[in-house]
């Protein structure tokens, strides 16, 4: 009865990367677009349970949202503003089984060489024991000594800004380069400025009044799993991507004109750039406390060091708020939710519009 | 000083949420949660809420407990108890069609209240509101009249009773 | 005499490296450029399984998630937790890879749209017969 | 509460099997239905007596275990409110669902017993 009890996560986790790759197939076949976005939400939906039954939460959290709501939204709306059918016409056959043959040795070798990296043979994949830096990690992730520690119980995020900071910062730069290059694409269109109708835009009635009730509900839950990053599972960009999710259901259910009284694009922009100057301060306010009182500290610091003792405090009247991670949550949040703000209003705007200007460009 | 007004309702119930779906409630908690409410009160008041002072009044949230007690004790139970009976009969008796009933109710949540209720119990779905808001029709799995009135007393009036005491 | 479980998680393995397959073919191959980019993120939701498989471990009954959940631990608590927890550093990575790829997936789409607008179609092939 | 627990424990195993079987039984239902719409009504027993009611079943369980300590009181919470996400959302994806097939024509009722909808559309009172 045990063994069955450990087996059974093995056995979901079998079953659903199985029919994960029966969606994929489907979805890389099919011809209808649409239906091939939707059998990619399906595969997305398998990997969710495979990554919760892997045993990272945090990933989990992040991962529904983007890959089961964010990415299929914009991917329809995109269909709908392009072709709704593939043209498979004119590609040889030969090529393409050359192309798969050639594909499917490259995996296969980076595959095994994968499981060799990881655990020599397959009798013991996987390994039955972390790797060093791993257990490190673990170690010092709350030891409640703060020169060895980062002060919080939550391994993944103490990693994302704590001892992993500067990746964050780039791979946050490497975002805000794609927005920046979306807007310089869009840089002469606006939303037109027109009245909202509740009577003739958007869906029905029912749409319309629950998620007048859920959109507040889905934003305090985003703020939860923002603010809370560093003692649970979740984190800025957790909430900020579970934010995201209101600003579409906004411009899919109302209208993008009733989007338009919540924020404009200017604003949008501004709060994202508040929300940036939060990530730099939080990297860089330990240095700045140090510079204003003469004692050595570094940028990306946050609790004392042996060579620079001081820091920002742990806690607050017995409540654990690890120092810069609550500030770098808070910004993360903002700067994630108002990116995609700015993405998504920019996709709605109509097509006719667009078109004009275009028009004038290539002229 | 509307927006304000209409605003605390919707702090007061963001706050519900955040602490539930927090499950604690230390000083950490409470403090980041009356800000977040706050921020989002004042964001989303003016869509939520058109008017303050039904939140006042006591009766309402007994008559909503009263509506959820009635809907998930004996609508759902019967309704499920019905449809999982046709699915597992050999023979599948169904007689579908789709019928028009009357809905008489003032607020816009009241209709959403009905269509929900009508909706989640197995065997009706709601397909489309009349742009009049006075007629709901339902796509009924066992169609036993066609006559609007009856169809209604069947399928919605005491829905339609509670949601009139709760948010109208 | 294989683990059954170790047997059962090969499988999850070797089906994820059959996505990759299936989803490499369909960035070469086929023409439409909105298919590319739909099989370039399963390609990528595969490529952050096998950063999360690395980190991965055994342990009886199972792993844990690296999270403590007591606020002052004790010394055998920790103990306990690092020979239990499964590897936090490629969650990390992971997270900010799932976020930073849909902000350049969402970029790609915009330009995707945007050749539609300029060029009338999405089909590769016709636009590269475009330039002769 | 020490009391309470078994009773907690009991009721959510309850609540949980009752989901299985919904579950079991909207799938038979999904597949024996003749058309679209009246698959839905499967589907309404799949979201209700199938998610939300297990979902219920299972935050009730976590709060009975005492072992997990402060985190019970997160799972138990994180899932009552899904639950009602779900029984608010829910309803509004049969209803658009059915909305969208219904004027698109992508799925046609057949058989019918009665359809006042086409005959108002014909009518013209409804322009869709």
């Amino acid at each position: 009865m045990s063994d069955l009890y450990s087996l059974t996560p093995y056995v979901v986790l079998a079953v659903s990367a199985l029919a994960s790759t029966i969606a994929v197939y489907l979805a890389i076949i099919e011809r209808d677009l649409i239906k091939a976005v939707l059998y990619s939400a399906i595969q997305s939906t398998f990997y969710a349970l495979i990554f919760y039954l892997l045993m990272v939460p945090d990933i989990v959290l992040v991962y529904i949202p983007v890959a089961v709501g964010l990415l299929p939204a914009i991917l329809i709306i995109a269909v709908k503003k392009t072709e709704k059918y593939e043209d498979v016409g004119g590609v040889p056959r030969t090529t393409s089984i050359i192309v798969l043959l050639s594909v499917t040795v490259f995996t296969l070798i980076a595959g095994y060489l994968l499981v060799v990296s990881h655990a020599i043979t397959f009798d013991v994949f996987p390994s039955l024991d972390a790797r060093l830096l791993a257990k490190w990690f673990l170690a010092t992730t709350l030891w409640w000594n703060r020169l060895f520690s980062s002060m919080s119980p939550e391994a993944v995020t103490a990693i994302v800004w704590d001892y992993r900071g500067l990746d964050t910062y780039f791979e946050t730069s490497v975002m805000y380069l794609a927005i920046i290059g979306a807007l310089a694409i869009a840089r002469y269109l606006d939303i037109p400025r027109k009245e909202y109708r509740e009577d003739v835009m958007g869906m029905s009635i029912i749409g319309k009044m629950s998620t007048r009730v859920i959109m507040p509900m889905i934003i305090i839950v985003a703020i939860s799993i923002a603010l809370h990053g560093h003692l649970t599972p979740g984190g800025g960009f957790q909430g900020g991507v579970t934010g995201a999710v209101t600003v579409s259901l906004l411009i899919f259910i109302f209208s993008v004109y009733f989007a338009t009284r919540f924020f404009k694009i200017s604003i949008a922009i501004l709060l994202r750039i508040i929300g940036l100057a939060g990530i730099v301060l939080s990297a860089t306010i330990v240095a700045i406390i140090g510079f204003l009182i003469g004692q050595p500290a570094y940028i990306f610091q946050n609790q004392p060091k042996i060579i620079a003792q001081i820091g920002l405090p742990y806690e607050i009247g017995g409540n654990l708020i690890s120092g810069t991670l609550l500030l770098f949550n808070t910004s993360e949040f903002l700067a994630v939710l108002m990116g995609f703000a700015i993405l998504f209003l920019l996709l709605s705007i109509p097509e006719e519009n667009v078109l004009e200007v275009i028009k004038g460009e290539v002229e | 000083m509307s927006r304000i007004i209409r605003a605390i309702p919707v702090a007061i119930l963001t706050f519900i949420v955040y602490i539930v779906f927090t499950g604690s409630a230390t000083h950490f908690d409470i403090v980041t949660g009356v800000i977040g409410a706050v921020i989002v009160g004042i964001v989303f008041g003016s869509v939520v809420i058109t008017n303050t002072y039904k939140f006042l009044q006591l009766q309402r949230y007994f008559w909503g407990l009263a509506y959820a007690l009635y809907y998930f004790f004996i609508a759902e139970v019967r309704a499920h108890y019905d449809v999982i009976k046709r699915i597992l009969n050999p023979k599948m008796p169904i007689n579908p069609g789709i019928v028009k009933i009357p809905i008489d109710v003032a607020s816009d949540y009241s209709i959403l209240a009905v269509a929900n209720s009508i909706t989640n119990t197995p065997g009706t779905v709601t397909v489309y509101v009349h742009p009049n808001k006075k007629y709901l029709y339902i796509n009924w799995i066992d169609v036993v009249t066609r006559e609007p009135e009856e169809a209604r007393k069947a399928i919605s009036y005491v829905f339609e009773k509670f949601a009139k005491k709760v948010f109208d | 005499m294989i683990d059954l479980r170790t047997y059962l998680f090969t499988v999850t393995y070797i089906a994820i490296v059959v996505n990759t397959v299936i989803a490499l073919y369909g960035i070469f191959v086929r023409p439409n450029i909105l298919k590319k980019i739909i099989a370039l993120s399963i390609f990528g939701d595969c490529t952050f399984i096998y950063a999360i498989i690395i980190g991965f471990r055994k342990a009886e009954p199972y792993p844990e998630i690296p999270i403590m959940i007591t606020q002052q631990p004790s010394k055998e608590y920790i103990e306990h937790f690092v020979a239990k927890a499964v590897d936090p550093l490629p969650p990390a990575l992971v997270l900010t890879g799932v976020v930073i790829g849909l902000a350049v997936m969402l970029f790609l789409i915009f330009l995707s749209i945007q050749a539609y607008r300029l060029f009338g179609t999405l089909n590769i092939r016709k636009i590269v017969r475009m330039r002769g | 509460m020490n009391l309470l627990n078994p009773v907690l424990t009991i009721i959510g195993y309850v609540l949980v099997g009752i989901g299985a079987f919904c579950q079991v039984v909207a799938g038979i239902g999904m597949n024996r239905f003749p058309n679209f719409f009246v698959r839905l009504h499967a589907a309404t027993i799949c979201a209700i007596g199938g998610s939300f009611v297990p979902i219920i079943g299972c935050s009730l369980i976590a709060l009975s275990i005492e072992e997990f300590g402060v985190i019970r009181f997160f799972l138990a919470g994180a899932g009552f409110v899904t639950a009602v996400f779900l029984l608010i959302l829910a309803p509004v994806g049969s209803h658009l669902l059915a909305k969208a097939a219904y004027f698109s024509k992508a799925a046609v009722l057949y058989p019918k017993a009665v359809d006042l909808l086409e005959e108002d559309v014909e009518r013209g009172e409804i322009r869709e």
